[in-house]
């Protein structure tokens, strides 16, 4: 057959009743990616998701360059959730270290983590918006993570590509006027999410497209693997803010929202109570930030080994200055897993040293990555006008799903 | 001779008509001005994502940049738009897709390419699956950053309309044919070689 | 003789409507309409939209700017497409869709709307309006793309769908008026007495089918962008393309100015005069700001709801439309029945 | 769970199975023959593990092999979901083909097909072994592995000659 | 104290009344906006942003601080940052000409990320506080030594005045001129 002689690239053999749709790359409904539909009328029979449209070699590139290199290059993957991603590669070189950031640094973490995770559901809403046709949630949901792209520009001096994290700390403080801005955000966008609910979730026209809509039952859900937002749609309580608490998040005080019906709808809503607790934690992370004024950022015996010029720069501006040392550093051989919740669900990175000066091996399997596979599985038996409520609701992202 | 006679009904050679009337329309009567003004104003995109930047070229068009103030529309089909711009990396597999819908958009079109990725790589330099945009599509304006901020984006739609002004690119094509100030790209063969081999 | 032939025919008042009316006042008409679109759907999403080509005007020279973009563009004929087809419909569309305008008066005096005795001219201004879709559907299957045919095809369930419903809700005036001329039924609604008022069943189907023939939001489903890129007009460039593109906003418009005249009174509370101002401009006006106020409430629309799935809207349009038109119609008849209007 | 407990557990239901099971920072990692890794699985997914969370190869040429790590955990069973357990096979470097674990883990599915296109590993009996990510020619040359070299760029090189 | 699990299910729906309401709720919200957008937007020729001092822009490098220790260079991820040797004359000492080696920056590969100035033991780079400005060719994006000394020119100074962007309770975003 054709299809075997050219790796299955394009040409394949359809049944002669099936019409085939390349839904991509340059579509509309696509994204970065394409998705070969056989439709049969107008229900989809076989959905073949071809992705890699947006493959960067993060893998390769990582076991070529110096330790800390890798940090602006992983956050690549999903610039709209730039500390999520980088944080437990941060833990992985971390571990392998032996080192362990000191308690503010952590909450200062978490704090970004928080204001990426609801600009990216943010996001997640605008695309999902226009997928729909509502050209006002787009809107609404870009305009509103401009407040926390706003927020983490303040933080860390760039809108989207943070890298933030470094290992042992991070690499600014939190300037003074920062904490009664992020309240006011978060008191913003408290009642932007009614009306959110007004206009979006609880419209009649959307409802009646999602309800029903891509259900993926509880057992179905562990099959495929699926993570994040979605799995907790479908009933199964998996959090890793709640498996395996990573920096302070055993700390702080939030709920997993958990909704069992597992359709489009449900992982709506989850998006929608998940921006709820992170707003309440970022609230909390900047208390705490403030009752404890003055910590360091970075542990003390790295603190103690500055010279004199960065400590003013640090006493200054709270910008910590790398040391040349950083540019080559040695990490002690051994294995190392870390994961992390991102907006979109569980990262893993699996990182290996030889004890050399670059990674032996940085494995990254990002959320989107195993959440492609609802494509081929989920999709056939719908309509093909629900494709882009499911491509929706389940948030793909393809950089991140093509690292 | 232009004229000549066809069954006693005198018949102007049609291809030196219509050079001449756009000579006179767009010579004499300004009437390229008038494109090139309307081109600068009706800058439209094509939704192509090729990579990352994708994000903040939809914060560009979010309400706080609003680039539509500029009369730039995101467009769904590349038939009806007259603008790509490359958001970001270029991978093998999306230059012939990148190639193919340059090639589907009516003239006069431009090109931006916005981000480090798209001019020389940026972060991915020496992967193994990256190819320069300017290698698939003549390009623009070029715009640096990673992501360029969405204030960057608009400069640079700022600027293709200044060039579009000053050096009349559209209304030359419709004198022209084609554009001579572009550097020349690689073969569409070379670009999808993968896609049909 | 033959010089007062010639003048007669330039003189002749309903060439003067679908040329200046139809083809001017349309595009003229279709590019307000764009713009407000653009504009109330920035406004609702709290951005500026359309600015800086003249930003006193509200950057209304932009869609200007469009215009002739598009019409000056390189028109792109591909191999695949069935050329006559593919050049010719949209020119037939724009043609069939002026046509309506035709047969609509906007006055009541037969001396400057000579279509104003007409005994069924909302009959036939109705049938009329019903072409463009079918031609439609020639596009899409012209095109000979993918996305095209599906596109077309969804147009061809639509079709089914509302052409009913709009006929019928639209002709319950007619019933309960007891006739089809329009400029009766306006007359007959003089002064307050509309019928969008007296009938609110009839007006509400009316508007949902027109919503769905000219596939506004939240029905817009065959040019569904993130299944069917375009729908039908996928593959046309250039000047085809703005054809198509204005003639469905025209489309919208000749359907608002039909609702104007027979739900909303036309230019119900005021009399028309005899002479050219009271007798022709001033009606003509109230009808146009009538119809403009319908245009805008459908553009609106864009700003609130997102679209249905394609069986969802039929669902919707034989459940829901259809009954309501029924009921409208039944009512209608009640109250030719009771002699209220 | 713990990951002792773990440890005890798999030692009890893997027997003799397993080559070697190892616990290090948390992280569990049984290590079994590449004949054997469909039976260890299907005892890993009677246990309670149901989804792969990822599947890792690495190249080790000096050693002449591919290890491919399943990383699995459980969704269902709640104090499962804490560790992370790897279910290693060493494969020759050569030759390396092993069992496709789709039929036991679904959700492995698009991740062998990476780990196909990037190092070359044949899974027998995946239902759709082709490349994922890759154009076909770059998914020929095993960009994973270690003797596919990328040259970083040296902080002299590059630099336009007028600028010295 | 650790997360806990809530669990929550949707809101059962139906009914023509429930019906009836949202759409008047969803209409009513559209209005709202209609009549007050609430809009910051940036007409952006005609105004920028004027970013935080913190804000990682374009880098401009003082060459008299620099001591030549390439560590900018090492680190930089994308290997935008090169180092270019020059011969220098010492006005102390005419005769002896030095070999130095100075970074010199490339924009078509810069990220941004700040590295370089967080490195630099001398504080010889420095980032301006924007990031909006274009090329038109590739060739000007490699500066020289000497353009890297300068920043490089805003062309919205010229065009606009500058505004700030404050986070406020009730508008989200506004925009408050200087």
């Amino acid at each position: 057959m054709e299809g075997q002689k050219l790796q299955g690239m394009v040409v394949r053999r359809v049944e002669k009743e099936l019409y085939e749709v390349f839904i991509g790359p340059q579509h509309p409904g696509s994204g970065h990616m394409r998705i070969i539909v056989r439709l049969d009328g107008d229900v989809i029979v076989e959905a073949d998701p071809d992705i890699g449209y947006v493959h960067r070699t993060m893998e390769k590139l990582s076991e070529v360059r110096e330790w800390l290199k890798p940090i602006p290059l992983l956050e690549r993957m999903t610039i709209i959730d730039a500390c999520n991603i980088t944080v437990p590669y941060v833990n992985a070189l971390e571990k392998l270290m032996d080192k362990s950031p000191p308690p503010r640094a952590s909450y200062l973490r978490v704090l970004l983590c928080e204001i990426n995770r609801v600009a990216s559901h943010l996001y997640g809403f605008g695309i999902f918006g226009v997928f729909l046709g509502h050209s006002t949630m787009y809107m609404w949901a870009f305009g509103d993570r401009e407040v926390f792209v706003e927020l983490a520009e303040i933080l860390t001096g760039a809108r989207l590509t943070h890298s933030y994290p470094i290992p042992g700390g991070v690499r600014r403080d939190m300037p003074q006027d920062f904490p009664e801005m992020a309240r006011r955000a978060v008191r913003y966008m408290r009642g932007r999410l009614e009306e959110y609910r007004r206009i979006f979730v609880d419209n009649p026209v959307i409802v009646k497209r999602l309800e029903g809509v891509g259900v993926i039952s509880r057992n179905k859900a562990a099959e495929l693997g699926i993570v994040g937002p979605n799995v907790r749609a479908s009933g199964i309580r998996y959090d890793v803010r709640l498996a395996e608490p990573y920096e302070v998040y055993d700390e702080l005080d939030f709920e997993i929202p958990v909704f069992e019906e597992g359709d489009a709808l449900a992982r709506t809503w989850v998006r929608v109570e998940e921006i709820k607790q992170s707003l309440s934690i970022i609230e909390q992370a900047v208390d705490w930030l403030e009752r404890h004024k003055g910590e360091p950022i970075i542990p003390k015996e790295d603190y103690d080994k500055l010279p004199k010029l960065h400590r003013e720069v640090y006493e200054k501006t709270g910008r910590v200055k790398l040391l040349p040392a950083h540019a080559t550093m040695k990490i002690p051989a051994g294995k190392a897993i870390a994961r992390g919740e991102m907006g979109r669900g569980e990262i893993i990175y699996y990182v290996e040293s030889d004890g050399g000066t670059t990674p032996y091996r940085v494995r990254v399997v990002t959320p989107s990555a195993r959440n492609a596979i609802v494509f081929k599985y989920i999709v056939p038996g719908h309509r093909l006008m629900d494709l882009p409520a499911i491509y929706g609701s389940i948030d793909y992202f393809p950089p991140e799903a093509d690292r | 001779m232009d004229v000549k006679a066809v069954d006693k009904v005198y018949v102007g050679n049609i291809n030196v008509a219509a050079r001449r009337a756009r000579e006179l329309l767009l010579g004499k009567l300004k009437l390229g001005d008038v494109i090139d003004w309307a081109t600068t104003f009706s800058l439209w995109p094509v939704h192509l994502l090729t990579s990352c930047c994708g994000a903040e070229f939809a914060a560009t068009w979010s309400p706080r940049f609003d680039a539509e103030q500029y009369g730039a529309l995101p467009w769904v089909a590349p038939r009806q738009t007259n603008f790509i711009i490359i958001e970001g990396t270029v991978t093998r597999k999306m230059a012939c897709a990148l190639r193919i819908t340059y090639e589907q958009m009516p003239h006069p079109k431009f090109v931006i390419a916005m981000g480090a990725c798209a001019l020389d790589g940026g972060l991915f330099y020496n992967s193994y699956n990256i190819v320069r945009p300017w290698e698939v599509v003549p390009v623009d304006v070029y715009i640096p950053g990673c992501p360029p901020p969405p204030e960057a984006v608009a400069r640079a739609i700022i600027d293709l309309r200044r060039k579009i002004r000053e050096k009349k690119l559209a209304s030359r094509w419709l004198i022209e044919g084609w554009r001579h100030d572009r550097d020349p790209v690689k073969p569409a063969d070379d670009v999808c070689k993968w896609w049909r081999p | 003789m033959v010089l007062e032939t010639i003048l007669y025919l330039i003189a002749y008042p309903p060439l003067w409507q679908v040329l200046i009316l139809g083809f001017v006042g349309a595009l003229l008409v279709a590019m307000v309409a764009i713009w407000f679109e653009r504009k109330a759907a920035a406004r609702v999403q709290r951005r500026i939209g359309p600015y800086w080509a003249s930003p006193r005007l509200g950057g209304f020279m932009i869609i200007v700017a469009d215009m002739i973009r598009y019409v000056t563009q390189q028109v792109i004929i591909p191999t695949t497409v069935d050329k006559i087809a593919f050049l010719l419909t949209p020119v037939a569309v724009l043609v069939v869709t002026i046509l309506p305008l035709a047969f609509i008066p906007l006055s009541p005096h037969e001396l400057y709307w000579p279509v104003a005795s007409m005994e069924y001219s909302l009959l036939i201004a109705l049938a009329l309006t019903t072409l463009p879709p079918l031609l439609t559907v020639v596009l899409g299957w012209a095109s000979s793309n993918k996305f095209s045919v599906i596109g077309s095809l969804r147009e061809s369930y639509v079709i089914t769908a509302y052409e009913l419903v709009a006929v019928l809700a639209i002709l319950a005036p007619a019933a309960s008026t007891l006739s089809f001329n329009i400029v009766y039924i306006v007359e007959a609604q003089q002064p307050v007495k509309w019928l969008a008022i007296l009938n609110p069943l009839a007006f509400l189907a009316a508007f949902l089918a027109v919503l769905m023939s000219t596939s506004a939001f939240p029905f817009e489903i065959p040019e569904s962008e993130h299944e069917v890129v375009a729908g039908p007009y996928t593959e046309y460039s250039g000047i085809l393309y703005a054809l198509n593109m204005g003639g469905g906003y025209i489309r919208r418009f000749i359907y608002a100015i039909i609702i104007a005249l027979v739900f909303l009174g036309g230019w119900a509370p005021y009399t028309p005069g005899l002479d050219p101002f009271t007798g022709f401009i001033i009606p003509s006006l109230i009808v146009l700001v009538k119809a403009s106020i319908v245009v805008l409430v459908m553009s609106f629309l864009r700003a609130v709801y997102g679209r249905y799935r394609l069986d969802q809207a039929l669902d919707a349009a034989w459940r829901l439309a259809l009954p309501l038109a029924l009921l409208g119609l039944g009512w209608s008849i009640i109250l030719a029945y009771m002699n209220l209007i | 769970m713990k990951p002792e407990e773990l440890l005890e557990l798999l030692k009890h239901a893997l027997g003799g199975l397993a080559k070697e099971v190892t616990v290090r920072k948390g992280y569990v990692e049984v290590l079994v023959d590449a004949d054997s890794v469909v039976p260890v699985a299907n005892k890993l997914k009677e246990l309670g593990f149901d989804h792969v969370k990822s599947v890792t190869a690495t190249d080790y040429p000096k050693e002449s092999k591919i290890r491919v790590t399943y990383h699995v955990s459980s969704y269902l069973r709640e104090d499962l979901a804490k560790p992370i357990l790897g279910l290693s096979v060493d494969l020759p470097r050569d030759n390396p083909v092993m069992e496709s674990l789709t039929g036991v883990w679904r959700s492995s599915e698009f991740q062998e097909r990476e780990v196909y296109e990037f190092f070359g590993v044949t899974f027998r009996g995946h239902p759709d072994l082709r490349p994922l990510l890759l154009i076909p020619e770059l998914a020929e040359r095993r960009v994973l592995r270690k003797d596919f070299v990328v040259k970083e760029e040296s902080i002299y090189e590059g630099v336009p000659h007028r600028y010295q | 104290m650790p997360a806990r699990v809530s669990l929550k299910s949707l809101k059962r729906r139906g009914g023509l009344f429930e019906g009836i309401k949202s759409n008047i709720q969803a209409l009513a919200v559209g209005v709202k906006y209609f009549i007050d957008p609430q809009r910051s937007t940036l007409l952006y020729p005609k105004e920028y942003i004027e970013h935080r001092p913190g804000y990682r822009g374009f880098i401009v490098f003082i060459k008299d601080k620099c001591i030549s220790c390439a560590a900018c260079a090492r680190i930089c991820p994308s290997a935008a940052m090169k180092m270019v040797r020059v011969t220098e004359v010492d006005p102390k000492h005419p005769d002896k000409p030095r070999q130095k080696q100075y970074p010199v920056i490339n924009y078509q590969r810069c990220i941004f990320c700040g590295y370089c100035v967080d490195i630099c033991p001398t504080e010889a780079l420095y980032h301006t506080p924007f990031q909006d400005v274009v090329y038109e060719s590739l060739a000007d994006m490699f500066l020289t030594l000497e353009a890297f000394q300068l920043e490089p020119g805003r062309p919205s100074v010229s065009e606009g005045s500058p505004v700030v962007y404050e986070v406020d309770e009730e508008r989200g975003l506004i925009k408050r001129r200087r």
